[in-house]
């Protein structure tokens, strides 16, 4: 018993170490925290940023489609609203898609990605020819081709369909660490010892490509947003009335965006978000990659 | 006691379109090693060592030929009911580090398979942790430190013991040990050693030892065998020390005269054999294997293959058609 | 090597004088595969320039038979319209140096009713067909009516024909042509099959490919690229004298804000009308010789409902919508200057409404934006407040769900503006799109949508103008001169208006008859049906107008002058005409 | 070279099938598109005030091409037009072949995009090599999140951000489209220049689209091989600089070349959004306007055409790939 | 060649850790001088002082090495330093490792070699490496013509012997020259090793944990442990006599192909990794035998004497004391 006592309280040390390892790594380059407190800010944004405003938004009908001004930090809409705050009660359904598109990319990527790598024969091949075709077919004109059938009506189908199109790359990656995870003796030796696939998958391979999902899960994010943001602004989905893409969409092709600076912060609006949760996400990656890999965490 | 008969192996390069490559790596491998007992392959790289090693625990499926355990033949079976006669052949990594998953501790590495016999017999969580313990002790690790440990913390002696303490915890009855010791630094070597040679004795467990530094085999026991093996076929077979003494297959004898001599505590052999240029796969297969390098090939040689045989005056097996006794190992000073 | 005004990225081969650059609206994708066929959908065939009609229609407000001569010098109409005779031009000639004569007219006429236009169609009983054509000499031609179901539209139909020369398109129509046409308008299965077979040499005539233009317009296609047409002018144009450009250039564009840069660049000599915010606007005004012309457009916007949905069924909640909705801010967004917001809801456009019921106008509901008469309007029409929100009668939600085709920006824009406006005052709305407008008019013809937009107040004729709202959207068809009534919900009525309403100081009418009436009406018949139909769609509320559509044109000066002046008549036809009459001037 | 030719013949194959798959899958889709285009066609040109049997008629010569019979035979004899490079006609190009809309459509949409892969290859493999150098410095670190911040970004946002900045805010680029309209088509001065400043910002995007690839690919790359034994090794012989950055940049570049496919593929994907900005008509706004318009032949022509640019993107990257590396050349796999 | 004093130090988060500590060796010339240690005792960070090529974030924080006809290397800063490398001192990497251009042909390399090095007859240099080569048993003109890929481990191994060579190097380092080779492959090449130090009269320095290679081919054997050469001496001398105790052990801890296998002891505890290397006192003393009080706080000195073969030395205090007793 004192075996696992001391056990326990070692891994609580250990723990406290990983924290103090990653304390060390964000240190080591203030973007990192940058990129924290970014993303934290766009998860706050999603969750709580509808409720800072009223529904419908406030606007003012004799300020359509303004520059920026003290009062409207990036301008107006064309129908007087505060970009502002459009982005802000926008990033709802945007990030909502990109979740939902985030976590069927990441499970089905990871799943196909280990029932391939592991059982590896003719399912290998067969998935992997389906992957290699997957990834071959360009994503956006598929979606585009796709937004003549599909209704894209909400926001969790449309991460739904996102998602479902984008499994490839983690799909390849997953299995190809799975690959190399299996030559690793320990996986061998699991086998070995007649332990269940289960418990090699879940309790050998998983923990091990962790913190390597985590990351793809981050980009399958941006990926996300990234194209649904895109179809919105090529209008090829049903209008949506708040909505980042939408409001592309509105700024270049209805406001003149592109034509007249009037309507730039409309455009900036969501461009700046979309650049913003991409930075969070890149600083964040970045510091991830130092935080799991042990030997530059312990630099 | 686990047997097998006339093992083959191809190896098929897998996937281009035209024109697959075959890499015949084990061609008719008899072997069998009784329970307690040891058995050592020896053989330059790429004879098909490793493969024979992973063929007998399992973990490589094999084209013709049997593996016998007990009395029970594998060919017959599904992979399934494999399994359970498998897991009584516990394989030891080459390479201590990557055999061990880094992102657990060595308590939960010995957990997971000891959780799953304690469900098979019944047995409480508390047997579960009396018997880590046990194993760890067994091998001559502290369990008090090392339980708690993750692999990076250890030494490679260290890990190579938790390694085979974990091939323990399913009690098996032979233990394949792949270059068991050749990534563990020389002074810790003999520890590694003594502790396979130990738990023979011990735990009669049998050993089946892989290894390019034939010295080593002599450290598993005095009582094993001794395999010589030539691309994918053995080439001779006998009891350790007579084998080194005494080779009488001239590729034995120059995979023993390679063997450096210690200037200062030994002296050089009496007969030693050239060294051999380098093995080239491409190389034809007719005849005897070994007969294109062979320094003392006859007119047989080139047309026909020998097999493995017992002939007068030689105490071992060979596969050769004209065995002839060669001392090609260095000599002790002491015994000048 | 041509003098006057450059764009500042002069040293364009074709740029200076001699070129005139436009843009056709209509077909944003030129295309260089399409023949130059003015019957085929995607034909490089461009009204003004290269393809010619007989008269061009002068869109008068009330009168619809006034035109502009083309390859018709003069015409005489019969009084009751029962014919119409024509003196072509005397020196008209075809690009290739050959006369147009009274045969090409005919034809071009024979062509006509393969394709079932308006005055040549083969429908039995429709309305003002032609029932012959008779060539009188070779520069002169009469065609008469069908007296059985008249229209007063007929010498605008039979004017409005476009011409081709006989010469290239005498493949086209079979031998016995005429003979069958002729029994076509029998009875009777032969007639069935000979409609049929003109129906197919229809098919050819859109398929037909002339080896090279021959136009008797005033300019020929040269070529086409992907990105542009390029017209030459015709030297055997009879008013060659009088045209302008040497060249002129279509170009093709794949949205809106290309335009707006060709316009703000000053880099379009005339453009028709493209939605621009007024940001884009103001900025085009101040390309050097912008200039923006305003004209009458005979089409509006209306927000209308399907009345077989509740709440819409009851005319308190229409009204009460018509006072929630504050037409004014609608327009400013949606359109500010393409549109002017509806007076009232007269079912007309304002500017005829003037003139064909004056006075009477101003006794119409204006429905001025007031909350408090619409809170008055939904309290009458039971629904209930309940947390500052209505909801039904019954006390179940009410949303008001507006559908708009997907690619019709400034609908969506209102829409978006209406929902927040309704939703500021208590009533949930949202905005539905739908992937294009075929799709759109499909599925609210098939009654799919609570409320929707739609085009009304279309012009000039008055029948036109109605039909939109009294016709076969509100289950009122023509068949065979008789006027048949669907109920609602079948047969493309989506509307469901009441077959008869009840007009206040009027007394029951049947809309649908009248506007049908309206169709061989004189303007001096029409006035008082147009002054029922008028109280009918004020009171009754089958759609709320919202904005009154505006002909705005865009002319630059740098390069050519003599423009149309504002609120001009020739404003709705093609530049093209505007050169051919030889308005347009090179500037000095 | 049989090494070749059999890679070649691999991908082929395997090139082909991905192309029937693709033209499958996009029948499939089509067929499935709701709503009648035909009726749906027939109502548009009513509510454009022609006659119901005109309507009809002008219908019928748009859509009297399309396929008829049942949905197999319909899909044979798409299929087997496919084999004639036959995809139907396009309803919106007045019935025109789609593949002469496609061919038109796609020198547009291939040269800007050609162009600024190789202009982004050079910025990127230059700056990549100095961020490798650089990688622990201040300097390097920019380079690294500037390369993961554009390799991320999607295309629309630098197109409208660089059209927002040259176009609009200083306005001292075009972005109306691919030419000047004034311009006479034509080898002449004046229409050539005005070509070339009107692909300056489609270029310039899909320059910085895909210039973040290849920095971070080219970084991690020369990370790679800097540690790489041979290089250590080639400054051990003393080998000059200049010889060692060879050895360094020839290796480093060299696995890029399967990138190479991967951001043709990107680019071209991403030519919708970059052509929709800059109004440029090629494949991208071809493929758009089709969906918009509800041209089902050409939407499907388009979406094959640019997948099967990506296959054979990936087929020749992997040639050139294995024509220039000897150790492919020679026949040894190298990676998976 | 001579090194003295040699300390190189590595940049760690614990601060610099040295690797190497006051290292002196002598290489007399036309001997095979071997190294011998575990895996972390410095041997290769020790051969690439000797070429002043310690790669970052270690540098030679002391000592000189000093080569007849260059000077000390240890001064000697780029062009000097690169025309050294190659021309005066040749090196030879691990044979598995790939010290090859993969992309390049031998031959290529063996011209870019001479280029750099201001060969001007280049034919002469592909001649005279064809001859070497052919000396180690290979045809010279196939292997120039071939890439990295088309030979093996012990047909690259002795290529890279051969550009070690080709300048007419005089020193030549071979680090772990026969690690990852087959036995049989490893014969050859330290047979190689020997025949061509003797004919061209080379001074070589052979490194490896491996003492059977040493015995093989070396005159004269230095044992390295935790950064320390802790006893050096003629091969057969230090491997019949050793005297230092952790010499005794490792030598001792060679499984035995003859004789007793009981003779043969494990070394109880474990190597020194940098971190864990005594800043002072003796760096054995964990597992000495003979620990005493003294070997906690100093830093045994090196004793040197002169036996029979050559000159032999230790760093150990209980052999100093033994020998004062
Ligand atoms: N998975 C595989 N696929 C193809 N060929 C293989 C595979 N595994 C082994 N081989 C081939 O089979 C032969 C025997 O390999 P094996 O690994 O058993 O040799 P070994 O004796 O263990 O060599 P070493 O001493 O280098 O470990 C070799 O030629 C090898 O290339
Ligand atoms: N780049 C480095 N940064 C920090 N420590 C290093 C570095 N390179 C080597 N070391 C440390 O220096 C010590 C000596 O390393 P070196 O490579 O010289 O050992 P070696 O004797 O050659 O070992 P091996 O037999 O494993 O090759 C080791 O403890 C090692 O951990
Ligand atoms: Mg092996
Ligand atoms: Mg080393």
């Amino acid at each position: 018993m004192s075996v696992l006592l001391e056990s326990t309280a070692t891994s609580a040390a250990m723990r406290r170490n990983f924290w103090s390892g990653v304390w060390r790594v964000m240190k080591r380059k203030p973007s990192r925290l940058v990129g924290v407190v970014l993303m934290a800010g766009f998860v706050f944004m999603g969750l709580f940023g509808p409720l800072f405003y009223g529904d419908p938004l406030p606007r003012d009908p004799s300020m359509l489609t303004r520059p920026p001004s003290w009062q409207h930090w990036l301008g107006t809409d064309d129908q007087g609203r505060d970009v502002i705050a459009l982005v802000v009660t926008g990033s709802r359904y945007v990030l909502l898609a990109a979740l939902v598109t985030a976590v069927i990319t990441v499970v089905l990527g990871t799943a196909i990605g280990l029932f391939s790598g592991f059982k590896r024969g003719r399912w290998d091949t067969v998935l992997m020819r389906l992957t290699d075709m997957k990834l071959t077919i360009p994503g956006l004109p598929l979606l585009l081709v796709l937004s003549t059938v599909w209704k894209f009506n909400s926001a969790v189908q449309m991460g739904l369909v996102l998602g479902l199109l984008s499994w490839g790359g983690v799909a390849r990656a997953v299995r190809a660490q799975t690959l190399s995870l299996r030559e690793r003796g320990f996986i061998e030796a699991a086998r070995g010892l007649g332990l269940s696939t289960t418990h090699i998958v879940g309790k050998e391979l998983l923990p091990s490509m962790a913190p390597y999902i985590a990351m793809n899960m981050l980009i399958a994010i941006t990926g996300g947003v990234y194209s649904q943001v895109g179809l919105f602004f090529l209008g090829v989905l049903p209008y949506e009335s708040n909505n980042w893409g939408q409001m592309l969409n509105t700024a270049v092709f209805r406001s003149g965006a592109l034509t007249v600076p009037s309507a730039l912060g409309f455009l900036l609006g969501p461009l700046l978000a979309i650049l913003l949760l991409t930075l969070a996400i890149v600083l964040v990656v970045d510091a991830m990659d130092e935080i799991f890999n042990p030997r530059l965490r312990e630099e | 006691m686990i047997t097998g008969t006339g093992i083959v192996k191809t190896f098929k390069q897998r996937g281009k379109v035209l024109g697959a490559r075959e890499v015949q790596a084990l061609r008719g491998v008899d072997f069998a090693i009784p329970k307690g007992g040891a058995a050592s392959f020896i053989g330059e790289s790429g004879c098909g060592k490793t493969t024979l090693g992973r063929i007998i625990a399992g973990l490589e499926t094999y084209d013709a030929g049997d593996v016998v355990i007990g009395d029970v033949p594998m060919s017959p079976l599904k992979p399934k009911q494999r399994q359970p006669h498998f897991r009584k052949i516990q394989m030891i990594h080459q390479d201590p580090y990557s055999a061990l998953n880094p992102t657990r501790t060595v308590h939960q590495t010995l957990h997971a398979p000891l959780s799953l016999r304690a469900r098979q017999t019944g047995r409480s969580r508390s047997w579960m942790e009396e018997r880590a313990a046990e194993v760890l002790s067994m091998v001559g690790l502290d369990p008090g430190s090392v339980l708690s440990r993750y692999p990076h913390q250890l030494s490679g002696g260290m890990r190579q013991r938790v390694v085979i303490a974990r091939a323990l915890t399913v009690d098996p009855e032979m233990l394949v040990a792949d270059e068991a010791v050749s990534m563990i630094d020389v002074s810790l070597r003999l520890g590694i050693l003594a502790l396979l040679k130990d738990l023979r004795e011990r735990l009669g467990v049998s050993v089946l030892f892989i290894t390019h530094d034939v010295a080593t085999a002599r450290y598993i026991g005095d009582d094993g065998e001794l395999y010589v093996i030539y691309r994918g076929q053995v080439v001779e077979r006998g009891p350790v020390d007579t084998v080194i003494a005494d080779p009488v297959h001239p590729y034995t004898q120059s995979l023993l005269s390679a063997i450096p001599v210690l200037h200062g505590l030994e002296l050089p052999a009496e007969q030693p054999v050239e060294p051999l240029e380098s093995l080239d796969e491409s190389q034809s297969d007719e005849g005897c294997l070994f007969a294109r390098r062979c320094p003392f090939r006859g007119e047989r040689c080139a047309s026909e293959r020998p097999l493995l045989q017992v002939t007068e005056g030689v105490p071992q097996e060979h596969a050769c058609f004209y065995p002839e006794r060669r001392s090609v190992i260095a000599r002790p000073m002491s015994e000048v | 090597a041509c003098s006057g005004g450059t764009t500042d990225k002069s040293g364009g081969s074709g740029g200076g004088g001699g070129l005139f650059t436009t843009i056709d609206v209509n077909r944003p994708g030129l295309d260089a595969s399409a023949p130059a066929n003015p019957w085929h959908p995607k034909g490089n065939s461009f009204l003004g320039y290269n393809a010619m009609k007989l008269g061009w229609v002068k869109n008068h407000v009330t009168d619809p038979n006034q035109f502009y001569p083309a390859i018709a010098e003069k015409w005489e109409i019969a009084e009751d319209n029962s014919s119409i005779t024509m003196h072509l031009q005397p020196n008209a000639k075809w690009s290739d140096g050959k006369p147009v004569t009274a045969e090409d007219v005919k034809l071009s006429i024979g062509i006509a009713y393969t394709q079932g236009s308006t005055a040549f169609a083969i429908t039995p009983g429709a309305a003002g067909a032609a029932a012959d054509v008779e060539v009188v000499d070779d520069r002169t031609i009469k065609v008469t009516q069908d007296m059985s179901n008249p229209s007063s539209k007929f010498a605008r139909g039979v004017l409005d024909s476009i011409i081709v020369p006989a010469h290239v398109w005498n493949s086209v129509l079979p031998a016995d042509f005429w003979e069958k046409l002729k029994t076509s308008r029998g009875t009777g299965d032969g007639a069935e099959k000979a409609r049929e077979e003109i129906l197919a040499v229809g098919q050819k005539v859109l398929a037909f490919k002339p080896p090279n233009d021959v136009s008797a317009g005033p300019f020929t296609l040269e070529r086409v690229n992907p990105g542009e047409a390029l017209l030459l002018k015709n030297k055997n144009f009879f008013n060659a004298a009088n045209v302008a450009p040497d060249q002129v250039k279509f170009l093709n564009y794949s949205g809106n804000e290309q335009i707006w840069n060709y316009l703000t660049a000053g880099k379009l000599d005339q453009s028709g009308f493209v939605a621009a915010p007024t940001d884009v606007m103001n900025r085009i005004k101040q390309a050097p010789g912008s200039h923006l012309i305003k004209g009458f457009s005979p089409v509006a916007v209306g927000m209308a409902f399907n009345q077989s949905k509740k709440p819409y069924d009851n005319v308190h909640v229409r009204r009460g919508l018509a006072h929630l909705i504050d037409r004014q801010q609608v327009t400013k967004v949606a359109s500010p200057e393409g549109g002017t917001a509806a007076v009232t809801t007269s079912g007309m456009h304002q500017k005829p409404a003037q003139e064909w019921i004056g006075s009477e106008l101003s006794s119409l509901e204006p429905y001025a934006h007031d909350v408090a008469k619409a809170e008055t309007e939904f309290k009458e029409a039971g629904l209930q407040k309940k947390n500052g929100k209505w909801t039904l009668a019954d006390g179940s939600p009410w949303k008001v769900t507006m559908h708009a085709p997907s690619g019709f920006s400034d609908w969506i824009s209102a829409q978006e503006n209406i929902k927040s406006q309704l939703i500021e005052n208590g009533v949930d709305a949202e905005v539905v799109t739908v992937a294009d407008y075929p799709i759109y008019l499909e599925e609210i013809a098939a009654g799919k949508y609570d409320v929707g937009f739609w085009l009304m107040a279309l012009g000039p004729a008055p029948y036109d103008i109605y039909q939109r709202l009294y016709g076969a959207s509100n289950g009122w068809t023509n068949v065979a001169g008789k006027v048949k009534h669907s109920p609602a919900g079948k047969a493309g009525n989506w509307m469901g208006s009441s077959e008869e309403i009840d007009v206040e100081g009027v007394g029951k009418i049947n809309p649908g008859e009248l506007t049908e009436k309206l169709n061989a009406a004189s303007a001096e018949e029409a006035r008082p049906i147009m002054s029922q139909l008028a109280k009918a769609a004020n009171q009754d509320l089958p759609a709320i107008q919202l904005w009154d559509y505006v002909n705005t044109q865009f002319t630059n000066t740098s390069r050519f002058t003599g423009w149309p002046e504002q609120d001009s008549d020739l404003l709705r036809l093609p530049a093209g005409v505007w050169i051919q009459l030889g308005l347009v001037k090179k500037k000095q | 070279m049989t090494v070749i030719a059999r890679r070649l013949a691999g991908h082929l194959a395997r090139g082909i099938v991905m192309i029937l798959v693709v033209a499958t899958i996009s029948f499939f889709i089509v067929r499935s598109i709701p709503g009648d285009p035909v009726a749906a066609n027939v109502q548009k040109l009513i509510e454009q005030g022609m006659a119901p049997e005109a309507a009809e008629q002008a219908t019928r010569v748009l859509y009297g091409f399309q396929p008829s019979g049942s949905l197999w035979q319909q899909y044979t004899d798409y299929m087997a037009g496919l084999l004639t490079f036959d995809l139907g006609q396009s309803v919106t190009h007045a019935g025109a072949p789609v593949t002469q809309v496609l061919g038109e459509a796609a020198k547009w949409t291939v040269l800007p995009v050609l162009a600024g892969t190789l202009l982004s290859f050079l910025v990127g493999i230059i700056l990549g090599v100095y961020a490798a150098i650089k990688r622990t410095g201040k300097l390097g670190d920019i380079l690294a999140i500037s390369g993961s911040l554009l390799h991320g970004v999607p295309q629309y946002v630098l197109g409208l951000l660089l059209s927002a900045i040259f176009a609009t805010l200083i306005p001292i680029l075009p972005a109306d489209g691919p030419v000047d309209i004034l311009f006479e088509p034509g080898f002449n001065a004046g229409y050539i220049g005005s070509l070339a400043e009107h692909a300056v910002l489609p270029v310039l995007t899909y320059a910085l689209a895909a210039y973040g690839g290849w920095i971070l690919a080219m970084k991690s790359s020369v990370v790679t091989v800097l540690g790489d034994d041979f290089i250590l090794a080639a400054e051990l012989r003393g080998m000059r600089r200049s010889i060692i950055f060879r050895y360094i940049a020839r290796n480093a570049i060299l696995p890029l070349f399967t990138i190479l496919a991967l951001s043709l593929g990107l680019l071209l994907g991403g030519a919708v959004f970059i052509e929709r900005i800059f109004n440029y008509p090629g494949l991208g706004l071809l493929l758009l306007d089709s969906i918009t318009m509800r041209d089902y032949a050409l939407m499907s022509g388009a979406f094959l055409l640019i997948t099967a640019a990506i296959i054979v993107a990936n087929i020749l990257a992997d040639l050139f790939y294995s024509v220039i590396d000897p150790r492919v050349r020679g026949g040894e796999e190298v990676g998976a | 060649m001579r090194i003295d004093g040699l300390t190189v130090v590595y940049k760690t988060p614990a601060g610099e850790l040295p690797a190497v500590r006051d290292v002196d060796l002598r290489l007399e010339p036309g001997t095979i001088t071997g190294i011998v240690g575990e895996s972390g005792s410095g041997k290769s960070t020790l051969a690439l002082s000797l070429l002043n090529a310690v790669q970052p974030p270690g540098r030679i924080s002391a000592g000189s090495v000093e080569i007849d006809g260059l000077g000390d290397v240890v001064g000697l800063r780029n062009e000097q330093l690169r025309k050294a490398r190659g021309k005066h001192i040749g090196y030879v990497f691990q044979a598995a490792q790939n010290s090859l251009n993969p992309l390049k042909t031998v031959g290529k390399q063996l011209l870019d070699l001479g280029r750099s090095h201001g060969v001007e007859d280049l034919r002469a240099l592909v001649r005279e490496a064809k001859e070497l080569l052919g000396r180690m048993g290979l045809d010279g003109a196939r292997v120039l013509d071939s890439h990295q890929h088309e030979l093996s481990g012990g047909m690259r191994q002795r290529v890279g012997i051969m550009l070690a060579l080709v300048l007419n190097a005089h020193l030549v380092v071979l680090d772990e020259p026969t690690t990852a080779l087959d036995m049989i492959t490893q014969a050859n090449i330290l047979k190689i090793v020997r025949e061509v130090h003797a004919e061209r009269g080379l001074t070589t320095l052979v490194i490896t944990h491996d003492i059977g290679v040493v015995a093989e081919v070396a005159d004269r054997l230095a044992v390295m442990y935790g950064g320390r050469l802790v006893e050096q001496g003629p091969t057969r001398e230090v491997l019949g006599a050793p005297r230092h105790p952790y010499t005794k052990g490792l030598i001792r801890a060679i499984p035995r192909l003859v004789g007793d296998i009981d003779e043969a002891q494990a070394l109880p505890g474990r190597p020194p990794t940098l971190a864990t290397v005594p800043a002072e006192g003796c760096v054995f003393r964990e597992r000495c035998p003979l620990r005493m009080d003294v070997c906690d706080t100093v830093d045994p000195d090196v004793r040197a004497d002169t036996g029979a073969d050559g000159p032999r030395a230790v760093a150990c205090h209980a052999v100093t004391v033994k020998e004062h007793a």
